[in-house]
């Protein structure tokens, strides 16, 4: 299993803060991406955004980074602290 | 002393600036910045914030940040603090410490390290203001001081 | 609070950060420098120093910097202080603080009035040394960082 | 008259911390300065350098600056402040 996080306004758009999701078959996070938008399509325009940040492992990544079971995902607004 | 800390409680400025000079005395120059909740943002009038962050994260982003200006400059001790939760009105949010035996070393790592928070560091504020709470957007401005460095 | 001055005794930095920010939530930045009296310069072992000025054109020299820096940034306030007479190694020269609304703002212009207070207010540092007494010569470097802005 | 002040190790130096100058004749602080390397010949090596820095009524100024009678010269060497 993923888990995958949701912060911020995102998280308030889509109205939930985690999901667990079945790795098979997801091979990176745009495929990851692309599974939740095909059970979740009310997400497009949030989840669809090219602003969004990613983090695996809490580690900035791109939409190409690879992901694997047990993998902490988290979908981010830009980041605004400070 | 830790050099990150994302806490609740406020600091003590005078306390943080005298645990980072202490007992260094090659440490010629060092500079400090404090951010605190304003009252006027992008034309609204602010009363308080809610400070959102994303815990281990966190810590691991300015730990990252932090190493990164470690080896860009010669630097002899940082310090970053970040509050997370509710803020009022002229409550400190960040600070950001860093000495060198020089000064302009000791000035743009101190600067690199708030560039970088601010487009780098999971930390999401929302802001109370005078016409309800809102979500505070990403600045451009923000994004292209990071990418000078 | 004057904003400038020229002075024998310490200073208390968490004195002046307070009361740079006291009653201001304009002020969502402020940016602090403090230069101290380090061990090693150039390669020298240095005890202490004596600092020489030039009483009335300091004071003069430090409010036109101050007013410079004004003129190029959204500044809200400014606090200089800069020790002359007799230094012990580790012991606070100088502090610039400036506060703003904007971040870049703060950290410009306290680096800008470090930089000019480098090459253009008259203090001359004495050095003793293990090796004796020697006055510091002017570096390139302070030149250089003043002709930036 | 004009005073003028010498500062740090030009002070030294020199071993002079000021002097008062009849201001006839003198019109600027080229002229000053040539008129006091013509009673102090020996001042040379230090008056002369280029690197000095010129004030007049504690703002600095350059060689070419015009003086006059009752006006407060100084002759540093670069500062070393901060």
């Amino acid at each position: 299993m993923i888990t995958v996080l949701f912060f911020a306004q995102l998280r308030d758009q889509l109205g939930c803060e985690s999901v667990s999701v079945n790795a098979e078959g997801i091979r990176n996070l745009a495929e990851l991406r692309a599974h939740l938008l095909e059970e979740h399509p009310d997400w497009q325009p949030y989840l669809g955004l090219e602003s969004l940040l990613l983090a695996v492992n809490q580690t900035l990544v791109k939409l190409d980074h690879v992901v694997n079971s047990g993998d902490e995902v988290a979908f981010m607004p830009p980041v605004t602290g400070g | 002393m830790n050099e990150i800390a994302v806490q609740t409680q406020d600091f003590d400025v005078g306390a943080e600036y005298a645990a980072l000079i202490s007992g260094d005395t090659d440490a010629g120059a060092a500079v400090f910045f404090v951010g605190r909740v304003r009252a006027r943002n992008d034309g609204r009038e602010v009363t308080g914030l809610h400070l959102e962050h994303y815990p281990g994260m966190t810590e691991k982003s300015l730990q990252d940040i932090v190493q990164q200006a470690k080896e860009r400059w010669p630097i002899e001790r940082v310090r970053v603090i970040h509050r997370v939760g509710a803020l009022r009105l002229g409550e400190q949010i960040v600070f950001v410490g860093a000495t060198s035996p020089h000064r302009a070393a000791a000035f743009s790592a101190a600067e690199f390290i708030m560039d970088y928070l601010k487009t780098r560091a999971p930390f999401w504020k929302k802001e109370q203001t005078s016409s309800g709470e809102l979500w505070v957007e990403a600045r451009d401005t923000d994004q292209q001081s990071a990418q000078r460095w």
